[in-house]
């Protein structure tokens, strides 16, 4: 190099040692995570090359991974077979009886009175003990679920049937619809959730489905927010120009990329928000503003043993209440463990609870 | 688009959102059966005649439009009008309950960002860790516990049972020690779901935080971890915390109506409910324009703090 | 696991909403315990029942909804039992549905026209006089919504007593016209009494002496002072801290609409007459009263009787207190009997009746308010209450408490049993909405006194020596309306049957705690003169055995 | 050269910032001129360079190009036929585009096989049982190993997601590949393997490239010609080697000057560029360069050195913008005038390192009394004096790209059918 006279020549000097070679590069390339080789290993052993695997096969698979969301899953499980199984279900129409579900795991009929003596503590005979009315807690307990997860369920799936439509409308269409529709739902958001159930009660009166239409005008909101602002994003999506630059179809785009990547949050938020609305129902049950005062949904034991624990009946409010705090809870884990198994990018186990909890609270924001 | 403009821009939309709400509550009302002429009447029997005389008087027999109308020009001159229930201000009653539950508000505000930014730290620093699995269980325990349950569980265990606090508020002044301790327990009551919220959201915002190139510069600037963590990483990570204010806000409210129940406190939430009971409708348009009005303005002033510190927003 | 096995031998019974939220039936479980109200299909009730349904050619079961107000816990309840009584037979699907408190009044009083197919539970709160209780719920005058005769039942015998015992006013002739009306009322049972009610206060021993508790609701604070009736009461330092059980509403007579409000303005507000707590008509601001003519009565009034404001009582004050409530919400509480006031001097007047009126003397002590609530700068009596009582409104706080303090310019001057001056300094109602809240307090000491203590809880305070509870038969009592303008309950029988299966005893001890008197008559025992106790039994024995 | 494979003519994109109906209503938002007036032609086999600053409007013109935006005027012809023409399963099973970052083009729910299989199902290349085998091959001509096509994109390096997105962009196997810097989000080994593997893949299917990117270095390598885009126009355009080798453009010269060079013995002068690209919303007139450019043409009324020149005109530019923080330092605020207005007036020459005095005495005394205009406080007066005495064909008119060796150049500097007493060529 000394040899060399100054020169204002460019590229006299080159970089060599890049050449290509598919070998060369891949061995070269040790920046295979181990879960890579994993999982070339599992593809070798299945021989299968490449097997496109289904989406939500994958799914599964890293939701089975997560321990307390599969625990969740097991007690909303369980919960839910006590509640469908406590009692004879039946349904009543034209004069005919249909039983829908003939079993009954709760010892006595939940609405039935003086089955003990009243206001009597935990015993063998009524683990849960027995209301001012002798009725048996634990069978009320277990049948309580049927009204709490059923009004969760319900009422996030009706919910979910207005809120995304709107939101998908809004989030496509834009322009003045977008506007309309994005207004009502800041003009609904103003009202906090209770104040607008109260005074939707008010108008309807109480029972069941009024509780439930309560709390869907007031749950759609936070689903049409958050698809039009998945909607939004994904459409600016660098991934969905290039598909379009492959020529996929509009149809094709909506069902193969923007619904895939803006439907994963719902998901998540339909999930955890069945843990608030069982929550916000027994809010207005315990209120008065729920079921009628004889249901055995947990809210509203609540606010029956509202006084008995004054009068030293612990028992009328603990275990609705712990009933109560185990569903919300365990729902709660599953919605966190579904927010990690349908976000791909967390598949590596380190960063596998970062974005926990993440997810449901900036989504709430997004696109004010 | 400047700050200016973005902040004219959102202002400019909270007005149809006030209008749309004060319309949306103004048909509500009327909505309900019953009107405040039948709670004034109570279990009298009053004939009908004399009803409709008393809903003349009170203006409650105009069309709904020009009862809105009305109540609209009031209101923009900060006249909020009589019940006719109780014969008093609606301004003044309002007046009296508001700074109740903004009292309560804010310290259960400060109680959520106490517990939850401590939380959120240990958590998002321990990661994977037992340490952060037992704050996750814990918030979510917090979310999953109703609110009303716990205030009457320590309403009974404080209160009744032990004796430490009142159960009912003090004659005292809101800012009194006497009143700062009363409002411990509805303080508890409150804020355990804004700061399992906050401890969530801080955690998983740090936890990102945490994985981006610049704290790994800082650190090998030779930056001590304290003032990577707490001047860097949180820094950054406290603006996820700022957007969910005016979500806490509405939560805070929510929360209210139940916790303002349990704890006999004298606030909006109770005012409101009331006010649905006895119909008595500028009471009721009145105290829901307040927390609307409220919520809104939360909602601009997180905007706004938000664009002010991500600037990104304003282009959105 | 017993489920099929009862569901095969039982009655269809109402219970759970479903998943899909459809109405379901489900099987009666077994391992029931004997029940002492327990109504077989075969008792005399349900077979009452029966017939009345064949009669009508009606298939059973019968479907129907029982309601009650959700804020009012105990009525809740006992709904629930009655529910479940009539259920039990077998011949009912009764439903159960909660309102809340607007929304059951607007049932309530639109039933009728309505036809709602609703039993409704209520209770009802008289004065002094049986008319009270039996006009404004029996007369075909008083049909909803103009009248509390919600269910608008008719019968001219009833009418014809009604009207014969509100004018006449020799005292044995009148209790003569309310048994006969009485046996008229359970003959027709257009509505089914179900319990008396008790007024029960509970205080603290070391703080209040001997309280004596004023039997209607609405007056529970007479006893702090209440010369008339030679009742005062003494409190730890000249301070007494109670409970309300609601907001004070409204403190204006013409307005007033609830028991609170009238609770709260009670130790204020006077009238000619005051009512003591047996019964009997007390001169309070009239010294002496007189009947003129059938209709009309002269009284003279106190001299230097001033008001919180700084008036002096003038006749001409108790005419403008009358007339000033035509065409309020209360006008029916004077115009049912007033015509005018005819001022014969400062001191003196009289008050003309439009027809002679029995209950008068306990009807007339209303407030004597003062001039200046005519005045727009006088005083608003809705929020300020100004009258002569012997306490003055000192300070208000919505949701929080009611001060009263002592009115130190008040007329009396004392006499054997009352001193001058009242004992108490100062009265705060402390405002209380939830009922455990009020338990707790009073615990805890933060009240003195508790007039509004669940009866399910004041079992607890009777055990406990540093706690007196003071109980009175109250002029009160629990009822159900029957629909009787739809079938079946238009049928007597169907509703005589009702009336005896109704679990009154059950309703009594489980919800009431053994407070109060199963009620049969629509008559409380509380007036003696009028509940007599052979013809309670002659009834019974007629109607339920 | 033969007939070319695609071509541009006076093409413009513009878009508007404007996004709800408020700014609708308060008139807010503002026409952004990203591309405007291009020419441009790519033959069949050649490797074309785009290059320019960022914001210059590159990745507007290309997705202009291959037709994922739409232009505002002008016209883009493929083989001939404008790109309106071509069915959508023919252009883009002919014209392919690779975008700058692999990861937010991949989707980040779809496993690789989905990916790279999702244009053969598209376009139904390949019947479905055949498809796992055919991404297999894609993938390992690309260099990836097909046993980690189950992953998702996030568990691969950026130069492996590069490959994946290359691998599903040639299994239309496209007659044109529209790389949009296609190695900046990579690290140098990883760029220059990419690069490599393109110029393979490119002997191997007779490829034509368009390559975009800011990082002339990266074009050098690959490109047969170079087009160099500022301000949303094309001001240099023609082979590698002569854009290199001879003068060019300022801009091209200032772009070559900041490769970074190995070599120790070069010896290169660096150009540093004055300020910042100015916004497309308002671009500059005449040469859009011109506010930036080190030899902008002074006026032919006056003697003055190029670099002067500059200085003056930087002066004036910022006059003209009004921020007069830099101002407020130099002239005292407390009207003492007289012995210190010519202290002033130093101070500003010196910041602006404009000669004191000038060799031209009738531009010194112009400079002066604008000079004295700023101390005196009157800026806006003293910027138009300026404006009026020293104006250059760079600031007034746009010049058109012409022929200047073996490649064109847009550039005042190479006019030489401007007024003939202009100064035909540079000096160097």
């Amino acid at each position: 190099m000394t040899d060399r006279e100054p020169t204002a020549r460019r590229g006299r000097l080159r970089v060599e040692g890049f050449e290509s070679s598919t070998e060369r590069s891949l061995e070269d390339d040790t920046a295979w995570p181990r879960s890579v080789e994993r999982d070339r290993e599992q593809s070798r052993t299945e021989g299968s090359v490449g097997r496109s695997r289904s989406r939500w096969r994958d799914i599964w698979r890293r939701f089975r991974s997560d321990r307390t969301a599969l625990l969740g899953a097991a007690i909303v499980a369980i919960l839910t077979v006590l509640a469908v199984f406590a009692w004879p279900l039946e349904v009543t129409t034209l004069g005919y009886r249909i039983t829908l579900q003939p079993f009954a795991l709760a010892p006595y009929d939940p609405g039935e009175l003086y089955v003990g003596p009243t206001n009597a503590g935990p015993s063998l005979a009524h683990p849960f003990g027995t209301d001012w009315a002798g009725r048996d807690q634990f069978s009320r307990v277990l049948a309580g679920g049927r009204y709490s997860l059923s009004i969760g369920a319900l009422a996030v799936a009706l919910a979910l049937c207005v809120g995304v439509p709107l939101g998908a409308i809004a989030g496509y269409v834009g322009g003045w619809v977008d506007e309309a529709i994005m207004r009502v739902v800041d003009i609904l958001f103003a009202f906090p959730f209770l104040v607008l159930a109260i005074a939707i009660v008010a108008v309807l009166g109480q029972g069941y489905w009024n509780v439930v239409a309560a709390l869907v005008i007031t749950g759609w909101l936070s689903y049409a927010r958050l698809i039009r602002g998945e909607i939004l994003s994904v459409r600016e999506a660098e991934y969905v120009t290039a598909a379009k630059a492959l020529g996929a179809s509009d149809r094709r785009i909506v069902a193969r990329h923007v619904v895939p990547n803006a439907v994963a949050p719902v998901i998540v938020q339909a999930t955890l928000n069945v843990g608030t609305v069982v929550l916000a129902a027994a809010a207005l049950g315990f209120l008065g503003l729920g079921l009628s005062p004889d249901s055995a949904e947990w809210g509203t034991m609540l606010a029956d043993g509202r006084s008995s624990l004054l009068q030293g009946h612990w028992h009328i409010t603990v275990f609705p209440g712990l009933a109560l705090f185990a569903f919300v809870l365990a729902i709660n884990l599953v919605g966190d463990g579904l927010n990690d198994a349908l976000e791909p990018r967390l598949e590596d186990g380190e960063s596998r609870t970062a974005h926990r909890g993440s997810r449901t609270h900036d989504v709430e924001r997004r696109d004010r | 688009m400047s700050l200016g403009t973005y902040a004219l821009r959102r202002t400019l939309l909270a007005v149809p959102v006030l209008v749309g709400v004060s319309a949306i509550t103004f048909s509500f009302v009327h909505l309900v059966p019953g009107d405040a002429i039948d709670v004034l009447a109570g279990f009298q029997g009053v004939d009908p005649e004399a009803r409709d005389a008393l809903r003349e008087e009170y203006g409650l027999d105009d069309p709904i439009w020009r009862q809105y109308l009305a109540w609209v020009t009031d209101v923009l001159a900060l006249e909020f009008g009589e019940s006719p229930i109780t014969g008093r201000d609606v301004g003044a009653t309002i007046a009296e309950r508001l700074p109740r539950t903004l009292a309560l508000g804010v310290a259960a505000w400060l109680l959520s960002l106490a517990i939850g930014i401590p939380a959120g730290i240990v958590a998002a620093l321990n990661h994977g860790r037992p340490a952060d699995e037992l704050t996750r269980l814990g918030a979510l325990a917090g979310i999953a516990t109703p609110n009303f349950w716990l205030g009457l569980v320590l309403l009974f265990i404080f209160g009744v049972h032990l004796g430490w606090v009142r159960v009912t508020p003090p004659d005292a002044g809101l800012a009194s020690l006497e009143m700062l301790w009363f409002m411990v327990l509805p303080t508890i009551t409150l804020g355990t779901a804004s700061a399992a919220l906050i401890t969530r959201l801080l955690r998983a915002s740090m936890a990102r935080e945490l994985q981006k190139a610049y704290v790994r510069t800082a650190r090998a600037k030779g930056l001590r971890e304290r003032t990577v963590v707490l001047k860097h990483v949180l820094r950054n990570s406290l603006t996820a915390v700022v957007t969910v204010a005016g979500l806490q806000l509405a939560i805070l409210v929510d929360g209210a109506v139940v916790v303002e129940q349990v704890f006999a406190w004298p606030g909006m939430g109770q005012l409101v409910v009331d006010a649905v009971d006895q119909r008595d409708v500028p009471l009721i348009q009145a105290s829901v324009l307040v927390i609307a009005v409220a919520v809104v303005l939360a909602n601009l002033l997180v905007d706004l703090v938000y664009a002010a510190l991500d600037p990104r927003v304003r282009y959105r | 696991m017993d489920g099929s096995e009862g569901h095969a031998n039982a009655g269809t019974r109402r219970a759970f909403l479903g998943w899909a939220g459809a109405t379901a039936t489900v099987g009666l479980a077994g391992c029931i315990t004997a029940i002492e109200d327990r109504i077989d299909a075969d008792s005399e009730g349900a077979q009452q029942i029966q017939r009345g349904l064949e009669a009508a050619g009606i298939e059973p079961p019968v479907e129907t909804t029982i309601y009650a107000n959700a804020e009012n816990s105990e009525r809740v309840r006992w709904t629930q039992l009655v529910q479940h009584a009539l259920n039990e037979t077998g011949l009912f699907d009764v439903g159960f549905e909660s309102l809340e408190w607007s929304q059951y009044e607007q049932l309530c009083f639109n039933m009728a026209e309505n036809e709602e197919n609703a039993l409704v539970s209520l209770d009802v709160s008289g004065g002094w006089d049986p008319h009270s209780y039996v006009e404004p719920l029996f007369h075909s005058a008083n049909h909803a919504p103009a009248g509390l005769n919600f269910n608008h039942f008719a019968a001219d015998g009833v009418d014809e007593l009604i009207e014969d015992g509100l004018a006449e006013d020799d005292p044995d002739r009148r209790r003569e016209i309310y048994a006969e009306l009485q046996r008229e009322l359970v003959e027709h049972v257009p509505v089914s009494p179900i319990r008396f009610g008790e007024s029960v206060t509970v205080y603290r021993q070391d703080s209040i002496d001997d309280w004596r508790q004023y039997p209607l609701p609405g007056s529970e604070y007479e006893s702090v002072y209440a010369p008339y009736a030679g009742v005062s009461t003494d409190a730890d330092g000249g301070e007494l801290v109670g409970d309300a059980v609601a907001v004070v509403s409204n403190t204006d007579p013409i307005n007033m609409h609830d028991t609170t409000s009238n609770m709260a303005t009670g130790l204020l507000y006077e009238g000619l007459l005051a009512v003591d707590f047996d019964g009997t008509p007390q001169p309070q601001l009239a010294a002496d009263w007189t009947q003129l003519e059938e209709t009309t009565y002269r009284f003279d009034l106190r001299e230097d009787v001033n008001f919180h404001n700084g008036e002096t009582l003038t006749a001409e004050h108790v005419r403008f207190s009358l007339d000033r409530y035509e065409g309020t919400p209360r006008e029916n509480d004077v115009f049912e009997w007033y015509d005018h006031t005819e001022i014969v001097d400062e001191t003196t007047l009289e008050i003309h009746l439009t027809e002679p009126y029995g209950p008068f003397e306990t009807s007339v002590g209303l407030p004597i308010v003062p001039l200046a609530a005519d005045e727009d700068d006088g005083v608003d009596l809705s929020a300020t209450p100004v009258g002569t009582g012997p306490y003055e409104f000192a300070d208000r706080s919505d949701g929080e408490y009611w001060d009263l303090e002592r009115f130190d310019d008040h007329w009396f001057d004392g006499d054997d049993d009352v001193p001058a001056e009242a004992p108490i300094e100062t009265v705060r109602m402390r405002i209380i909405d939830e009922p455990a809240s009020r338990q707790a307090a009073l615990e805890t000491g933060e009240i003195d006194l508790a007039t509004g203590v669940p009866t399910e809880s004041v079992g607890g305070f009777v055990d406990d020596d540093s706690f007196a509870v003071e109980r009175t038969v109250a002029g009160q009592f629990d009822f159900l309306i029957y629909p009787r303008y739809l079938e079946p309950f238009d049928r007597t029988e169907v509703r005589r049957g009702i009336d005896r299966l109704l679990p009154r005893t059950r309703i009594l001890e489980d919800v009431y705690d053994g407070y109060g008197s199963v009620a049969y008559t629509t008559v409380p025992p509380l007036l003696e003169a009028f509940a007599d106790p052979d013809l309670e039994d002659e009834i019974v024995a007629e109607y339920f055995e | 050269m033969t007939d070319p494979l695609l071509q541009a003519s006076d093409l413009s994109a513009h878009y508007t910032t404007t996004d709800g109906f408020l700014e609708r209503l308060l008139g807010i938002g503002d026409t952004v001129r990203a591309v405007d007036g291009v020419d441009l032609e790519l033959s069949a086999g050649e490797t074309l360079g785009l290059v320019g600053e960022s914001g210059c409007g590159k990745t507007t013109l290309a997705q202009t190009l291959v037709g994922l935006r739409e232009p505002t005027s002008g016209s883009v012809t493929y083989r001939d036929k404008p790109l309106a023409a071509w069915s959508r399963a023919a252009l883009r099973t002919n014209v392919q585009y690779l975008f700058q970052d692999p990861l937010a083009s991949l989707n980040p729910q779809q496993p690789v096989t989905d990916i790279v299989s999702e244009p053969l199902a598209i376009h139904d290349i390949v019947p479905a049982d055949r498809r796992d085998d055919r991404v297999a091959t894609l993938l390992e001509r690309v260099g990836l190993d097909p046993l980690t096509a189950n992953r998702y994109p996030h568990a691969f390096s950026g130069g492996q997601r590069q490959r994946i997105a290359l691998a599903r962009a040639l299994a239309v196997e496209p007659e044109l590949l529209v790389c949009d810097e296609p190695v900046s989000a990579l690290d140098a080994s990883e760029q220059a393997r990419i690069c490599n593997l393109l110029a393979d893949l490119q002997d191997e299917f007779g490829l034509s490239y368009l390559v975009v990117s800011h990082d002339l270095s990266v074009v050098e390598h690959v490109a047969d010609r170079i087009a160099v885009m500022y301000l949303g126009e094309i001001v240099d355009i023609g082979p590698s080697d002569a854009l290199f080798e001879d003068a060019a453009h300022p801009y091209t010269e200032a772009l070559l000057s900041a490769i970074p060079e190995p070599d120790p013995c070069w010896t290169g002068e660096r150009i540093v560029l004055e300020g910042d690209v100015p916004s497309p919303i308002d671009p500059p007139a005449g040469c859009r360069f011109h506010t930036r450019c080190p030899v902008v043409i002074p006026p032919d009324e006056f003697d003055l050195e190029p670099a002067a020149f500059r200085s003056m005109l930087t002066l004036r530019k910022r006059l003209e913008v009004g921020e007069d923080d830099w101002l407020e330092s130099l002239v005292p605020r407390d009207g003492r005038h007289g012995d210190t207005a010519t202290g002033t007036t130093e101070a500003i020459r010196d910041r602006f390192d404009i000669p004191s005095p000038l060799a031209d005495p009738e531009a010194e005394a112009i400079l002066e009394r604008a000079l004295e205009a700023i101390v005196a406080g009157n800026v806006g007066g003293a910027s138009e004096q300026l404006g009026a005495a020293f104006e250059t064909p760079c600031e007034t008119i746009e010049p058109e790209l012409q022929a200047e060796g073996d490649h064109r150049v847009a550039c005042h500097r190479f006019d030489d059918d401007r007024a003939g007493d202009r100064r035909s060529r540079p000096s160097e």
